[in-house]
């Protein structure tokens, strides 16, 4: 779950991580009053979840209160890589001199919180990573000793400060791990970490992903209104894992590696997949009759393609249930199902008698939903 | 055979619940020995004739030629369930459970591996050495004896490699699902080092999917070593959008790392081939085994 | 560092542990307003840092706020096993069914946290130990995983509770664990943990032992006016290792080991030592003194016994310290000194020409010192 | 000889204190191989000539060859020192530092065991063996290259005990002060082990006192394990009150338990003999070497 800018901001605030002045607003009232409160020239920042929002227009500055109010009337409203921007970030601008990155993470492979600083700030991580590897540094935080002094240390040493601002990323160093401990998150990162012309330290910019398993244990963190697509709303709400892309071929699949597997299936064979879409373990008639509807009323699906390994998934309920879709549905499509396993029998009986094309293998059923398609 | 053989005695924590129980009777019909289950507060019933012990210590107790756990126990849970068994002294905990906290994994794994604990998963579909034993959640009746080791990722995924493996007529010596999550307890290459010492294994295939760096390690690894039995890989979602979790928690290329070609392309280097489909897994197999 | 009771209760009371109401008083007034707030008959507690206050008459009762004044004006002022009353807990009297002990502490074998759990509360738990092991439970906690829930439902089904007070007594638990950590402690003690009549838990008796080399950490809490005597606060102030036992022959060595086994050959030729005094390592002349002063003015020592074996600590300086300190003191006690290595033929010229006995081994030393009193 | 021989290489953490430069100078004179120290925000200066490095993990890459560390950082950040020293894979450590918090000490101390590192300590005085090299604090002069092993609970009393073994003849092949603290990160039972594969060790001395039941194991292990060594006891605080530390943080009877009493009945039970002065050790020894 990623938290918008001001969610994080808030947070870290209440951690006494300095971050410049400002409020959230999701009006150009709003913001013209907090820019007139803050008494200085101000950056207004789109609250979009997605990265990349500075180049795409998402973060713009003002002089005036005037000038935000109107800057704003602009901005609210506006789709930003392909997300509206309902609610924006006003802040007063900071001057500064130096920028660098802080984050934490988890590593997967060594299995342990990564602290990543890096002496360039401001600029995708990714890019530093390949460019100025010899700027980044990375510390590994074993999960039940946790973050050590001689850590901190390590980091502070890398990066050029006064021992003052030294003292001051200790603790803001520290903050971020008990942020990431205490939220239970996949990522704490500032970027950039501002040094100002005064020579404070302040984040200009908070990021947070709390991960998702844990959200239960948060339930006082509202969660952002993700930008999903209407087919990725309704398939959430249903409970289904699903992912959208470009194709015409709607793929259901139970488990996620078949189902992946599946979708490359059919780009081997020359076709392409319109989504994902896991039903799980164990799926019922009625599950798997909501599923298949999601794909018939999608628009973009021209002929969807189901791949059931039955183990505790039983063909029949399958069966029953794309039987079920079909007939509830007030569009056609072509279907194709390849089925094995618990029940495979009964539930290929049931789809033969309602006309629908079954196959042995999950290669056969590609190829065929592929053919109709091109 | 690895990890799961004739040896194997099993306790079932979780026992009492839905997948629990239900697979407890799966196991039993495969011809897992289970010795006991656990769930607190519920000591004294019986699952399938299992009997349920409140904790882990009386489990053992009276069963104490138990070896190795299998967790069913709800994500809220699940951490508690594997530090009790931890604490006992399984030296094999296999983790089923999806949904657990990353943190709650991070720690468990970290005090698992300390310990000189071995935990495959979490939420994986376990383990099977067919014939002899499953220690899992897979429909038994695909799996055949052989001479096939089988590692993977994933879960149905595995079974459809290891139906067309079976089909024919190589079978598998043991099919180990190391779990979906980014954290894992167990990953590709510990898993492989125990199938290099394994005379009945003759080739293994690796299941693997989008996300982490996982594949590209044991590719590396492979290389490094001059690993000796023949490898086969296969890479799930190669038309994985970036960005995006597909299904499994782990299975996500974030910030331009963890996709397919990468993987792909590392295992290539280090000489291993990689199918597209299941059919090709075999073919390549066949001109191996 | 041993709190005194309200210490701790104030501290259990702010981790949601359940106590009898009441307050602690300084005088008989004090305690007779507290007995009217409190309505109800009430308990009168000595808050003194021994242990077995009940049975030497630390623990009273009282019906009416008069009575308690009364009580009071006795008990507070009083010695009980050697200390002064200052101070007194009133506390509400709790009818009670059943009463169990519940305590934390380290375990030095094993190295880690120890739950201890008796179904038998209010009583010694030494001698439970030894009487009713069966009633007696262990939970080793680690202290890098610290409490698991696995280990805090063993500890409930070892007692006969309700379902509810098992709620009540998970809080409890998590809470005791807490305050462990939190206050650096090597104990925290609920003795007796009741069960009322109205079969609520309540924490009758809270003690708890803060770690002594973590007390810098908890500046917040203020240090109990410790049961010492007069000599051992002066050598406290001083910075001495001192412990005070019941014979007449004073000794002084450096390291810990080195004036035990001192002590015990004085004990081993027939005498009795007075005294444990260490004086550390590398002690220079001006310690020395001091150390050597403390023993001359002690009434109860008869003769001093010095035992230095050199490495860091000089011998020169030592015999410098004790020369002076004999010059500078009123009393003239003998002085028996035993000292070996760094300096050594330097250090025995000066205190053979100030007139002080010295030996090669601590065996003569001892015995010389011994011969003197016997 | 154990533990410190000729192949051990040192750093000194904290080095720059006045501990830390006295007891290197001294350790230097008496032939101890001390490559680096280490004193954070210290980097680039020289103690009697010793490179001052900021990071273990500097003061490591420039010296490989370390595989032993001796703490002397003051107590509030001795264990951060110590972690320091673990994850940098520095296998033995000793932690001269006395006062270090309790709880602290438990942490680093488990961490420490489940990675496999040694700790001796904390509140120690070290580890020589004589004529090879010392790793600790306790005057060299004393000790004599020899047939028998010391391990200790206490300083100055071992070094009582050593001088009369030395001025014996019979000298010492390895002495192992474990620290007078409550928790030690390797207790008299490990060290005894390490003696019995000593072949230049001849008979082992135990110096204990009052506190805690390490006495009490090690006679119960020593009659267990048929111990193939001589091994002779002193205990200390024979006449030590109850309730008091003495000295030590470690040396408190405490409830009734860690009196002298019950350790020299638990020797005395295992066959140990107990020695009542430093003479009368030195007369036993004699009997066996």
């Amino acid at each position: 779950m990623k938290l918008y800018e001001y969610q994080a901001r808030e947070i870290y605030m209440k951690y006494g991580i300095p971050v410049p002045k400002g409020e959230v607003a999701s009006s150009p009232q709003e913001v013209r009053r907090i820019a007139e409160k803050l008494g200085s020239p101000v950056v207004i920042k789109a609250q979009i979840l997605v990265a990349g929002r500075g180049k795409a227009g998402g973060i713009l500055f003002a002089e005036t209160p005037e000038e935000a109010e109107k800057i704003s009337r602009n901005l609210l409203g506006k789709k930003i890589k392909g997300c509206v921007v309902k609610k924006v970030l006003v802040v007063e601008k900071v001057q500064f001199e130096k920028e660098y990155f802080l984050s934490i993470t988890v590593d997967r492979d060594n299995r342990v919180y990564c602290f990543l600083v890096s002496r360039r700030g401001g600029v995708n991580v990714e890019e530093l990573a390949k460019k100025h590897p010899e700027d980044l540094l990375r510390v590994n935080i074993n999960p039940l000793v946790g973050l050590l002094d001689y850590q901190i240390r390590k980091i502070l040493s890398f990066l050029s400060l006064t021992s003052n601002q030294k003292k001051d990323l200790y603790k803001i160093i520290k903050a971020m791990y008990e942020i990431m401990r205490k939220y239970d998150c996949e990522l704490v990162e500032i970027n950039p970490l501002a040094v100002t012309t005064r020579g404070d330290l302040i984040a200009l910019d908070t990021r947070m992903i709390i991960d998702d398993n844990s959200k239960y244990r948060h339930p006082d963190i509202e969660e952002p209104e993700e930008e999903y697509t209407e087919y990725e709303k309704i398939a959430k709400e249903k409970g289904f894992s699903y992912v959208e892309l470009d194709g015409d071929i709607g793929v259901i699949g139970n488990g996620a590696g078949l189902t992946m597997a599946t979708m490359d299936l059919v780009f081997h064979y020359g076709g392409r997949p319109a989504n994902f879409l896991d039903i799980g373990g164990g799926a019922r008639a009625e599950r798997v009759k909501e599923a298949v509807k999601v794909l018939l009323q999608h628009p973009r699906v021209k002929v969807i393609l189901v791949n059931i390994l039955g183990g505790i998934t039983r063909c029949d309920e399958v069966a029953k249930g794309i039987v079920a879709a079909v007939k509830e549905a007030s569009v056609e499509k072509p279907i194709f199902v390849r089925m094995m396993g618990t029940n495979e029998e009964e539930g290929k009986r049931i789809l033969r008698s309602a006309g629908i094309n079954v196959y042995e293998s999950m290669e056969e059923a590609a190829l065929a939903a592929v053919k109709v398609v091109r | 055979m690895i990890l799961v053989n004739k040896e194997t005695r099993v306790l079932v924590q979780g026992i009492t619940g839905r997948e629990g129980s239900f697979h407890t009777k799966a196991m039993l019909e495969y011809g897992t020995k289970i010795l006991a289950g656990v769930t607190p507060g519920k000591g004294g019933q019986k699952v399938h004739g299992v009997k349920v012990y409140n904790s882990v210590e009386e489990a053992l107790r009276e069963n104490p030629s138990i070896n190795t756990s299998i967790v069913f126990v709800p994500a809220p849970y699940a951490a508690d369930a594997v530090y009790e068994a931890i604490d006992a002294e399984i030296k094999l905990i296999v983790v089923i459970t999806e949904h657990i906290p990353i943190h709650d994994e991070l720690r468990f794994i970290t005090y698992a591996r300390l310990k000189g604990t071995r935990i495959i998963g979490p939420n994986c579909p376990g383990i099977i050495s067919p014939g002899v034993a499953k220690v899992g959640i897979m429909p038994g009746h695909i799996f055949e004896k052989g001479v096939v080791g089988i590692v993977s990722r994933s879960g149905t995924l595995t079974y459809e490699i290891a139906h067309a493996i079976s089909k024919a007529g190589l079978g598998q010596s043991t099919c180990v699902g190391i779990g979906g999550d980014p954290i894992v307890g167990t990953d590709f290459i510990e898993v492989l080092k125990l199938f290099e010492e394994d005379e009945e294994t003759k080739a293994v295939v690796v299941i693997g999917e989008i996300g982490g760096s996982m594949e590209e390690r044991l590719a590396k690894w492979i290389k490094e070593k001059r690993y000796s039995k023949p490898v086969i890989a296969y890479i799930a979602g190669r038309t994985a959008p970036p960005g995006k979790r597909m299904g499994h928690a782990g299975a996500i290329i974030s910030m331009g790392m963890g996709t397919a070609e990468s993987k792909i392309k590392a295992f290539e280097k280090a000489g291993v081939p990689v199918a597209k489909t299941s059919r090709e897994v075999v073919g390549i197999l066949l001109k191996y085994v």
